[in-house]
């Protein structure tokens, strides 16, 4: 019997992944529209107004997308955990980590990737700029894999939890305040001639952060979270 | 800014590029999606008969 | 003269005749889009405000309108399939879903290319747009439901109960976003007396029966691949000419 | 422990059988589950080609005591080795060498039994063809359902595709926590020869199970908790 | 062996899923937090501008309201679901659609009265007016019951499927919005100065028909889901 | 059908002991799962005082027919009847005379035993006092964990918390799918003595399991699904 190297681990289990998530297409497709419909549910409740809406725009974007990743985020883990299979991954005799950061690669293809490449749409419903929503979509595709790699140890800690949703929100959205805080200063700068590179520079750094520690502090979660 | 102008000088262009042949490249798409959808499901209607058939022997 | 409605009802007799229907609505469709866009971009002349980009309303209308009309339609059969259970009203609903939402997604699309010139934006939140949207989103939430149960039945029945409980939110958004300050205009057609020139009138219903040919001819083809996947069990379908080649 | 020369000479022999074969020990280990104390001073030995079933009532701590043997619970006292090493140390080394089948299956409903087997042979460090994976479905019973999404299978089919990474992998210690549950009477037979079997090439098997199991020709060695 | 009245049994259910609230009473906390959270980060996104923030205010609560009755809706049946309880449930000789109005009714109580109670002190973090955050919490208390009755249906739809929370938005977020438009409308009304009794009895008139129609549609939805 | 003068005796009998018992009557059932017909054309009666097994192989449908027999699962063909009337119109009454135990246990995590049983008890329309709950619980050998949270209680320990619902209920049908599932030896003796005693009222049980079960003094009827 070969033996598995801890490339083609990792890529066995974001293929695995990928190949459930389109089992399961749905699935997907409901993260897209709960993004589109949480923006769309603002101008109904703060009315019309373009010129608010427009100044809300980047503010409101960034939080449907931080929210609508926190919500698929309470998938990554559970249905391992209530089937058996993280157990069994658990005892897998290779690294934790490599098969965590499997994982998280793979949500964020599917739950990540297409928020980003829906905003331009839905900025343009709020009349944003051009500039400002190429911007917006930079900073979401530095930011995403971030909200993705860090809600995982939520998602991690609060396994098996009931009212596992809402408790890793609340654990996961105030470490996610910083994304945010840079996300929208750099949309806010673009629209007031600024110079960016300093907002997306600092989210490029928390990315590389999050990609060296994340997949290990997740792995120790996820032992704790067995016991 | 420079849509607007291209806009307002060539209207028809932009309704044609803009709605109507969208709205009929999504029909187009919709029509190859529907008959493709008959033929995979024909197709494996098909396999079905075949593999009932080849039990029976 | 009793005519059996019950035997067409049944997906047996249902499915050939379907058959045959289907090319002669495709062909009747095909002929008006080209009469329509014909008499819309040829004979009917510009509008004195609007220019030539009024000319987007032969498509938008048309889709606006069917896009309405084909969730209640969708919803009646989810609601006869959910009472009476009969297979092919069930049948009918997932087959009129999607085209559904496409004509509800072209209706915002169009709108939109036809809002940047007149509103100088893509989009605006007024009534007419935002029920139009959400009646978009309730298309997906059938559709969405319906692809995540893989037991057919169970899809019909929980697809069918919010069919119908999105219809009766249909009315609810459309007024209640009513007073809100409203750019689209109203109504153009009006039963009695009209502002509309007479060929672009014609133009409009033209395309609108284009438009419904189309709708019934794609949702019929697509209920005769539903009726084979789901009963393909059933001996008659093994006895089909296109299944026995 | 006057079995230990035999021991020698098996230690010695499973070299050039399959792989490397370690012995399990456990001293004096005790647990407890919230303010009880389930067992104490728990010790034995398990050498390869043994096997050995943890029979116990209801909440006796049979479950709790085979998760402890995997490193989920952690012992209040005592130690578990193996090969002479505190498995702590050991660590992935261990996990290469054992493999675990508790209450749950480890099954996706959205894949195949095929599917399923293959995945959870590469997390457990394996890589199994195609051809390898359904002749192990096939030898658990599972002909012409080995394509299906496992939702669809009864409760005994689904127990039978977790089963079968038992067939395609090399780890020398099985830990079964009831296996033969939702099992038909065919199956459970089958469980019968697959341990002989394993324990025939010098496997080790600890298990528990309310319903009697016949492995054949071996001595069946059991640990009652109370 | 006393047999148990309707009204017994309504109590009886009701009380049963309080008691289990109170049990894990993370989860009626964490909920209460998420809403919280919710409405401050508008204010990290969209910036420090007291006016802009003054006219969001309506809308962000009623967003944030809608969106966190929505995720502890995910709770309101999965955990029958999954331990068997509602295969019970549903084979009780007495009446699904009372047992399913005790449900909604704790249900309510634990995750839609806590929100009416706290509007005020984000109403002032958002420096409403007196009578804009009294409008405000009427039209919260008279709206998120329905949220609860009209989301019960979303959930029993959405029972045993995955992506079940997601999914779930999406069918009901749609029929909630008339709600959303009449909340955000009164509160807008008075601080115009306008009469806002028409958009509050709209509101009880939709209270009063999800009263008499929810109960039933959800036992109907919670039978064909159990098939 | 030589019994049916001696049931017309127990139909008499019955009103006097404890309640109005009937007799469950099945015709030309036909199941199916997915695209797999299960079984056709099944056919049977139960009477008071009989009980009866569902036999078969792992994914025969077992589970499928007990399923249908509650209505979860609509049949294909066929029909169910309770007294003579269709079960479908009788609906609420039917459900009062007959209780179900399957594979999941329906109780909270959270709540204790007791609780879970009095709150049990009164979905299915019974007010269940403490002391009486409590004995129930010892009865299954609860004694002394009446009052912990079940999440803290064994695999089998559950399985006997949702059992002690058969004692507190007169049902007459008890449909029980693997009521033995991780049950000790004790525990599988207790059931078997429930079920004689439930027989002995009148009362009547269907069932299904894959470890053998005795009940004194009852010819047990069984129906093979293959
Ligand atoms: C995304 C933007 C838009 C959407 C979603 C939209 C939606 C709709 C809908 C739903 C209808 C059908 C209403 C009914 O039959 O009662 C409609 C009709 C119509 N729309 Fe739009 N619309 C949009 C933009 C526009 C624009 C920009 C114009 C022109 C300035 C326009 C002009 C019309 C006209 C003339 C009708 C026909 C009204 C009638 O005869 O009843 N629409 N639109
Ligand atoms: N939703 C479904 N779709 C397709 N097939 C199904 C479905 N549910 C069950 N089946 C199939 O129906 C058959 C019967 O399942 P059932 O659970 O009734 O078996 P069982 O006799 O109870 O078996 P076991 O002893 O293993 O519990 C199985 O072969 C299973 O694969
Ligand atoms: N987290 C916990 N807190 C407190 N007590 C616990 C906990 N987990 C288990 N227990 C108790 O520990 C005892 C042993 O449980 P265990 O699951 O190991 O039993 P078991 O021998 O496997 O029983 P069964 O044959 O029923 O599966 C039980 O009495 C149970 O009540
Ligand atoms: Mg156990
Ligand atoms: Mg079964």
């Amino acid at each position: 019997m070969k033996k598995l190297s801890l490339i083609s681990l990792f890529v066995l289990v974001m293929r695995r992944d990928l190949v459930l998530a389109m089992r399961r297409r749905a699935d997907v497709l409901t993260t897209l529209i709960f993004f589109v419909m949480v923006v769309s549910l603002f101008p109904l409740g703060v009315g019309p107004e373009m010129d608010m809406l427009r100044k809300m725009a980047p503010g409101v974007l960034w939080v449907a997308a931080l929210l609508s990743s926190m919500l698929s985020l309470g998938r990554l883990f559970s249905a391992d955990y209530l089937d058996g299979t993280l157990e069994q991954m658990l005892l897998a005799p290779q690294s934790l980590s490599v098969l965590v950061l499997g994982k998280m690669v793979s949500h964020w293809m599917v739950s990540g990737l297409p928020l980003v490449l829906l905003t331009p749409v839905l900025g343009l419903q709020f009349d944003m700029s051009a500039p400002a929503i190429g911007v917006l979509m930079l900073g979401l595709l530095l930011g995403t894999p971030i909200l993705s790699m860090v809600g995982a140890i939520g998602a991690a800690l609060t396994l098996g939890l009931r009212g596992g949703g809402v408790l890793l929100s609340l654990l996961v959205l105030p470490l996610c305040i910083p994304v945010l805080i840079f996300g929208t200063g750099a949309v806010q700068a673009v629209s007031s001639g600024l110079n960016v590179s300093a907002h997306l520079s600092l989210m490029g750094a928390l990315l590389v952060l999050a990609l060296a520690f994340t997949p290990w502090v997740t792995a120790q979660a996820l032992r704790i979270s067995m016991e | 800014m420079s849509l607007d102008i291209w806009m307002r000088e060539n209207p028809l262009t932009y309704i044609w590029v803009g709605s109507y042949a969208v709205a009929f490249l999504i029909f187009a798409v919709e029509i190859a999606m529907v008959v493709h959808k008959r033929k995979i499901t024909l197709q494996q209607v098909r396999l079905m008969r075949e593999a009932d058939q080849s039990e029976e022997d | 003269m009793a005519i059996n409605w019950f035997k067409y009802s049944a997906p047996t007799t249902f499915y050939p005749l379907a058959g045959k229907l289907i090319p002669w609505f495709a062909i009747s469709s095909l002929i008006l889009f080209a009469v329509g866009l014909y008499i819309g971009f040829v004979v009917a002349p510009a509008d004195a405000q609007q220019g030539e980009f009024y000319r987007i309303i032969f498509i938008h209308v048309p889709s606006s309108i069917i896009s309405m009309f084909l969730y209640l339609i969708m919803a009646a059969y989810a609601a006869l399939g959910l009472i009476f259970n009969t297979r092919l009203s069930s049948m009918m609903a997932s087959a009129i879903a999607p085209t559904g939402a496409l004509f509800a997604f072209i209706s915002l699309w169009t709108g939109a290319l036809w809002g940047k010139p007149m509103w100088g934006a893509w989009w605006v939140w007024d009534a007419r747009l935002t029920s139009e949207l959400i009646l978009l989103f309730l298309y997906l939430g059938f559709i969405a439901l319906h692809a995540s149960i893989d037991d057919p039945r169970r899809a019909d029945r929980a697809a069918a109960l919010l069919a119908i409980v999105g219809s009766v939110n249909v009315p609810i958004i459309y007024f209640s976003v009513k007073w809100w300050n409203t750019l689209h205009q109203g109504s153009t057609i009006k039963y009695s007396g009209t502002s509309m020139h007479i060929a672009m009138q014609q133009a409009m219903f033209t395309m609108l029966a284009a438009c419904w040919l189309y709708a019934i001819a794609i949702a019929l083809t697509r209920v005769r691949s539903i009726i084979l996947e789901r009963e393909r069990n059933s001996k008659w379908i093994t006895e089909l000419a296109e299944v026995k080649s | 422990m006057a079995r230990n020369g035999q021991m020698l000479s098996y230690i010695i022999l499973r070299c050039s059988i399959s792989g490397l074969y370690f012995m399990l020990e456990v001293s004096n280990l005790a647990c407890s589950r919230g303010d009880h104390r389930l067992f104490s001073g728990l010790s034995f030995a398990l050498y390869p080609g043994q096997i050995m079933q943890i029979q116990g009532a209801n909440g006796s701590g049979k479950t709790s005591l085979l998760r402890t043997l995997c490193g989920f619970i952690m012992p209040d006292e005592g130690k578990i080795s193996w090969d002479g090493t505190d498995v702590k140390d050991l660590d992935e080394d261990y996990f290469a060498q054992m493999i675990y089948l508790g209450h749950l299956n480890a099954i996706k409903d959205e894949l195949s039994a095929l599917e399923n087997l293959r995945i959870s042979a590469g997390l457990s460090g394996v890589e199994l063809n195609e051809k390898d994976a359904i002749s192990a479905l096939r030898r658990m019973g599972l002909k012409g359902r080995e394509r299906l999404p496992t939702k669809v299978l009864s409760q005994g089919q689904r127990r039978r595709v977790a089963l079968a990474r038992l067939l395609v992998n090399d780890a020398a210690l099985w830990v079964l926590d009831e296996p033969l549950a939702a099992l038909d009477v065919g199956a459970v037979a089958l469980i019968g020869e697959l341990i002989a079997e394993h324990l025939a090439g010098q496997g080790m098997v600890i298990f528990t199970t309310h319903q009697p199991l016949i492995v054949a020709g071996m001595e069946m060695r059991s640990l009652s908790l109370s």
